[in-house]
């Protein structure tokens, strides 16, 4: 048996422990050893995207991190995005405006987006695209995700003013929720 | 009766004729007025009682799904082609 | 994947003395962008890899005017870029380092590994050449410098010695009046290997329209990224116009001297040569008149 | 009871966008693909590949692999069935069961680079990897060929000594490489070419491509100790997985269930079987279930292609735009197997016209490259790419505006197409004029480098089988089960056809796709069928539950059945009413629960038509090709949900879009595949495309109750074509050859 190695870290909010191979790959551990198989291997060498996490809240391949280097780090993956009781605006957004066909790489993007839009959530066309490049789409041609991400952000910021405006747990907020 | 048309690569046995009035309620009706008129030709269309693979045949503009027990009409037009699939 | 141990240095010293006693058997994992997918595919071996990012010295990008910038090997090309003091002073290394993969490898990718990667198309290393770009080693018999031009020796090949690691890398100050730009040309927009990559240094005359000073430098047009110096040299006091860039262009196209791959031919890489030169000039000019 | 309308002219659910059913699952993580599957005890397997593109494998050793520790199983074809001359219908074809086992384990032959050798299976991934490199191969190279036009000289390296060209059930004397010879003739050619004004014939070739899902092939077997076989798989098809496996390993049909899970992407790659008998037979030997996950290098080098081809293609027609007459040769590859997709090719290259005289030769031919697949539209697309060309050089030296050229000689109702059968209502023309009405082709296109370009295509909706079922529950809810394993929302688009049949909501049917045992036979997901031929199942599914609920709501209102109408999802007669909810609540009360199915195999042709318009821009010293703005029109018969139908067009776009500029599989000096990486396959990325503007035509088809024509396929047909006229435009270049990458493109623009 080969050698394991203990590694303690942060995933989707939550102290998670476990024991990997060095040659494990993070994506490797997450599906097989966490059984987090949200995120999806479509490559293994960092071209597609599909495996994207986010590792201290920079979006990465996580078939690129070997699993012992997330000692100590903060992972968020596809699985951390939606709150208890409701999805994600981007999330939303994807299914409304039917931005998934096969749906593989959707986790991917959804991760890559959230990224994006915590940073800045009114991209223009070109700065989505140019930051998704590294998501590869092989059913959409891209058209409906790029829609999707921008609506996504309007109603992030549409819900950051609605928060910033009104109290915690306010009826407005409450709506939100239901609503959705 | 029946058109059947002759795919031109079976009309060496043909003697070149490209189309046919055939008589039969069933596309093995068919095939045997065919065979009857032009020997050779039921092997080409088929083996063991079905059609031959990659082989498909058109009845009025319709893939037939029964194989040799395809309904065909007294006015119908028969076409032989490949067999096609999809993405 | 074969098995391997995982090894975290925090300390310069500490990986020197890891990296010796395993010798070639041994590997640095900065981003780990190249290094996993080479020990995937069978295309590098190691018994034992060295994570070097948790050592300061390799993760510390510190910059002023005055001093100009030390860039830690291992700091990732995100930082790079997203650093607005540093982007201003070496925009020719931020053109790469925002154009190396995705958003996701840029996360992890980091200069100092893309160097050490010694790709002959690595997008990074002509930037660092017409940068003045030095290069400080540590290893067994102490700490050296050679400079980023002549680091890469061959593919996949260059000047580290058993033991040896890349710490960091030293530019010089911005110069008055000078700029640089970075440009690759590949099929898609993105994603892609460079088929052929042309960095180019500018420093003009204060009033702005005559080049004092250039340097230019290719990738993907020979085994090891390639100092244009005739074009380099031929731009020293010619009025900075269209003319004289296709000139250089010209020039940096004859040195060139790149294979036939499925990335692209040795005649169209050559013309590329050519054209990127012109195209990264004009850029490097627009930017040095600020 | 009344006959439910067949044509209601107000639909509620129908052309609506409703969240796909299974929309949560994968934004969450949590839909189960088929990589996802986790059994106790589960196994790893992987497979051992030819390094050669063309070898005699003259021994194979396993004994150092199977004493690695942690090996449970090592397999060759040797443990497999011999299985000579079999033929099977797999529904979508036939096939020869020895080359599908050939195919799926070498024989005696390694035939392309990345052909499947032996295979082992260990307790994890790593170990299987390492246990690989000690498995002893012996080979005797041989020279390899990937060119069809090389493969089809005399000289040519013969891939196989048991295949003969068949010439539609003619076979010939000698072994060849040539597999195939179709040919179709209409009209007296030579004279109609000798009665033109103008003749254009030109010489085109294209690369193979991949389909390029990002989903690799997965599978998982379990071989029960009962002898019974599980197969867990991402496929196109369940049933002929379970078909294919069945007859490879020679066991009953009902001994193998196929259990489908969410699919990644197929686009016609995931019909064939690759890892279903493998996994199985590791897993006879071992007594575990066995999971086989490609990698990516494995994907390409081991599956899909579709076919690169030569072609030349010849059209004449009058001075004032008449097409006179056609003539088509068409040499596709079929890798290492024969049985490509030349058929549909021939059938498909000249069928958006009517030619008075047209003549198509087409060769299926075998060389060094794995056994092409189909691929969207499969054969259409390089096909159109030649005709399209042909068409737009003459509309354009004889004058005519490209979409007047196409008008006036449009297939329509009533044509005979050149491969014999005539077309009932089609929306060709509609296609044409909507283009024409668009925004895109009456915006003026300024700026230097620039060009716009224009074609159109064809694709069949293949019919075949589909089963469905559905249960009423008595919350007014209905539970569908179908057998088409869905890629791209069909769970949605066939759920409304139900929804709509019972009056109910989109989100009232709860469809599941399930596996081999729990629903009736069904065809693949392929053909561009699903929406159609399982949309025509699920709404005879409806018919058949409305037939049985109109029954008891006479129970109730003790009256005769005959007076019950179902309108709009309410139940009445006469004087009394209910809703479907209200109804479902009282089946209990009236004998228990109702139950619909249906099985249908529809024959009746549809056809789908598509016109797009591009613009580029060519920089004139890279030769990069950048597209900026793209119009995909196409006659969806009726859309069931537009959204998922311009998510096919815009997809198929891309692909087109991608195939015409980059794709292509390289090979090197071996014949092996030099680029096999996302890497350097270089599929589009988001930054690589602008928005795919999407204009759905309506013609409803008159063999489907709702007007479906299935939408897959077609729109990957027009872009390379229309890709080549808009470069043209830009340039002054006509490029006959695919991809037109920037070095070839930058090389044509110097002469």
């Amino acid at each position: 048996m080969a050698k394991k190695t203990h590694v303690a870290t942060t995933i989707n909010g939550e102290p998670m422990e476990f024991l990997c191979e060095a040659r494990q790959s993070l994506l490797e551990v997450l599906r097989d050893n966490l059984a987090m198989t949200g995120s999806k291997e479509g490559c293994n060498n960092g071209n597609c995207g599909a495996c994207t996490v986010l590792l201290d809240g920079q979006p990465v391949d996580s078939c690129l991190v070997l699993a012992v280097e997330a000692e100590g780090a903060e992972i968020t993956t596809v699985e951390g995005i939606a709150d208890d009781s409701r999805l994600h605006p981007i999330q939303q957004c994807f299914l409304e405006e039917a931005a998934l066909q096969c749906g593989v790489c959707t986790p991917g993007f959804i991760v890559t987006a959230k990224a994006l839009l915590d940073r800045n959530p009114t991209p223009s066309e070109h700065e989505i695209r140019f930051q998704l490049a590294g998501n590869l789409c092989r059913c959409t041609g891209y058209d409906k995700i790029i829609r999707a991400v921008q609506d996504a952000g309007k109603r992030m910021a549409a819900e950051a003013r609605g928060a910033s405006t009104t109290t915690n747990g306010s009826p407005a907020r409450q709506q939100q929720k239901q609503a959705t | 009766m029946a058109t059947v048309f002759i795919p031109t690569q079976w009309r060496d046995l043909t003697a070149d004729v490209e189309s046919v009035e055939i008589e039969g309620a069933t596309l093995r009706e068919i095939a045997r007025g065919l065979e009857a008129r032009f020997p050779g030709i039921a092997e080409r269309l088929g083996d063991d009682g079905g059609i031959a693979a990659g082989v498909a045949v058109s009845i009025d503009g319709a893939i037939a799904s029964r194989g040799m027990l395809a309904p065909v009409g007294p006015q119908s037009e028969i076409h032989f082609l490949p067999a096609i699939g999809g993405g | 994947m074969k098995e391997f141990e995982f090894q975290s240095a925090t300390t310069v010293d500490e990986a020197v003395s890891l990296l010796a006693a395993k010798g070639d058997q041994a590997r640095v994992l900065t981003g780990g962008t190249d290094l996993i997918v080479q020990l995937r595919e069978g295309l590098r071996s190691a018994d034992l890899v060295v994570d070097v990012k948790k050592i300061p010295e390799l993760m510390t990008m510190s910059f002023s005017p005055e001093q100009g910038l030390r860039l830690g090997a291992a700091v990732p090309c995100h930082r790079i870029y997203g650093d607005k003091d540093v982007a201003v002073a070496y925009p020719g290394l931020a053109d790469a380092a925002r154009i190396i993969g995705g958003w996701q490898i840029q996360s992890r990718a980091s200069v100092g590994g893309n160097l050490c990667n010694s790709s002959p198309a690595a997008d990074s290393i002509p930037p660092l050449v017409v940068h003045d770009a030095v290069c400080h080693l540590a290893g067994p018999g102490g700490r050296r410098t050679v400079k980023a031009s002549e680091f890469c020796t061959a593919p996949g090949k260059n000047v580290l010695q058993r033991g040896e690691l890349l710490v960091s890398l030293e530019f010089p100050p911005p110069a008055e009046h000078a700029s640089s730009a970075y440009m690759r040309f590949i099929p898609r927009n993105e994603m892609d290997i460079a088929v052929v990559g042309a960095a180019s240094w500018v420093q003009l005359t204060a009033a702005g329209d005559t080049i004092e000073k250039a340097s230019i430098a290719l990738a993907a047009v020979a085994p090891t990224p390639l100092a244009a110096t005739e074009a380099s040299s031929f731009l020293a006091g010619k009025p900075a116009t269209s003319e004289t860039f296709a000139k250089a262009g010209e020039l940096a196209s004859q040195v060139a001297r790149p294979i036939s791959d499925k990335r692209g031919t040795s005649e169209y890489r050559k013309h590329l040569a050519g054209v990127l030169t012109q195209r990264t000039l004009a850029i490097a000019v627009e930017r040095a008149r600020g | 009871m009344a006959q439910a309308e067949s044509h209601p002219r107000k639909y509620k659910v129908i052309g609506t966008r409703p969240v796909r059913h299974d929309g949560a699952d994968k934004v969450t993580g949590r839909a189960i693909y088929g990589a996802d599957l986790r059994l106790n005890g589960m196994v790893h397997g992987k497979i051992l590949r030819s390094p050669h593109a063309h070898a005699v494998i003259k021994s194979i050793d396993t004994s150092a692999a199977a004493k690695l520790p942690g090996v449970v199983a090592v397999t060759t074809s040797a443990d497999f069935p011999d299985l000579q001359d079999k033929i099977a219908d797999l529904g979508e074809g036939a096939v020869n069961l020895a080359h599908l086992g050939a195919n799926v384990l070498a024989h005696g032959k390694a035939l392309y680079k990345g052909h499947a050798v032996a295979a082992v299976a260990a307790t994890s991934p790593h170990v299987a990897q390492e246990a690989l490199s000690l498995i002893k191969v012996e080979y005797e190279p041989l020279p390899a060929v990937t060119w069809v036009l090389d493969a089809m000289k005399d000289d040519a390296p013969l891939l196989h000594d048991d295949v003969y060209t068949k010439s539609m059930g003619k076979k010939a004397d000698k072994p060849s490489n040539i597999a195939a010879h179709i040919h179709f003739e209409k009209g007296d050619v030579e004279d109609a070419f000798a009665g033109s004004d103008l003749v254009v014939e030109r010489e085109f070739k294209t690369a193979s491509v991949h389909q390029g899902y990002i989903e690799p092939h997965v599978s998982t077997a379990l071989w029960n100790q009962d002898g019974h076989l599980t197969i867990w798989t991402s496929t196109q098809g369940s049933f002929t997985a379970r078909q294919q496996t069945a007859e490879l390993l020679q066991v009953p049909i009902s001994q193998v269930t196929v259990v489908p899970c969410e699919i990644g992407g197929g686009f016609g790659g995931k019909i064939a079987v690759y890892l279903e008998p493998v996994a199985a037979m590791l897993s006879r030997k071992c007594g575990r279930p066995v999971k086989m996950v490609m990698s990516r290098d494995e994907v390409f080098e081991a599956t899909g292609p579709t076919p690169g081809s030569s072609m030349r293609v010849k059209i004449g027609a009058t001075k004032d735009g008449k097409l006179t007459a056609g003539e088509a040769w068409l040499a596709y590859d079929a890798g290492a197997f024969p049985g490509g997709v030349i058929g549909p090719g021939c059938m498909c290259v000249f069928s958006c016209y009517e030619f008075p005289a047209a003549r198509v030769d087409g060769y299926d031919v075998l060389d060094n490259k794995p056994k092409t697949q189909a691929y969207r539209a499969p054969g259409a697309t390089q096909a159109a790419f030649a005709c399209e060309s042909v068409i737009d050089e003459l509309a354009e030296k004889l004058g005519i505006d490209p979409i007047e050229f196409r008008l006036k000689n449009a297939a329509k109702e009533g044509t005979r197409r050149v491969d014999g059968p005539v077309y009932p209502r089609v929306g060709f023309i509609e296609t044409l004029e909507a283009a024409k009405a668009s925004d895109h082709w009456k915006s003026p296109l300024e700026g230097k480098n620039r060009g716009r370009g224009i074609a159109s295509g064809y694709w069949f909706n293949i019919g075949l089988k589909s089963s469905a079922a559905a249960n009423v529950n008595p919350d007014g809810t209905v539970s569908l089960l179908e057998g088409s394993t869905d890629i791209g929302g069909t769970r949605t688009s066939v759920a409304m056809q139900l929804a709509e049949t019972l009056g109910i909501t989109a989100e009232a049917v709860h469809p599941k796709v399930v596996d081999t045992d729990s629903v009736g036979y069904t065809d693949v997901t392929g053909g561009s069928r699903v929406t159609f031929a399982t949309g025509l199942a699920a709404y005879e599914v409806g018919r058949d539950i409305l037939r049985q609920m109109c029954e008891r709501a006479a129970i109730l209102w003790e009256c005769d059945a005959a007076e019950v109408e179902s309108v709009d999802g309410e139940f009445k007669t006469k004087d009394k009413r209910m809703t479907f909810a209200e109804l479902a609540g009282k089946l209990s009360q009236t004998g228990g629960p109702v139950v619909g199915r249906a099985t249908v195999n529809p024959e009746g042709p549809t056809n789908g038509f598509g016109t797009h318009i591009v613009d580029v821009e060519v920089d004139p010293d890279t030769a990069k090709v950048t597209v900026l703005r793209y119009t995909a029109i196409q006659d969806a018969g009726k859309a069931i949900h537009p959204s998922y139908v311009e998510g096919q067009m815009q997809g198929g776009a891309v692909q087109g879009i991608g195939w015409a500029l980059n794709e292509e599989y390289v090979f090197d000096g071996e014949g092996r595949m030099a680029n096999a990486s996302y890497l350097d396959y270089r599929m589009p990325t988001a930054l690589d495309v602008p928005h795919i503007d999407t204009i759905i035509v309506e013609v409803p088809n008159p063999a489907h109750p709702y007007g479906v024509r299935g939408v897959g396929e077609t729109p990957i047909v027009p872009p390379p074509a229309a890709m080549a006229v808009a470069v043209y435009h830009a340039t002054g270049v006509r490029m006959q050859e695919l991809p037109m990458s920037p070095p070839k493109l930058w090389a044509a623009m110097q002469k």
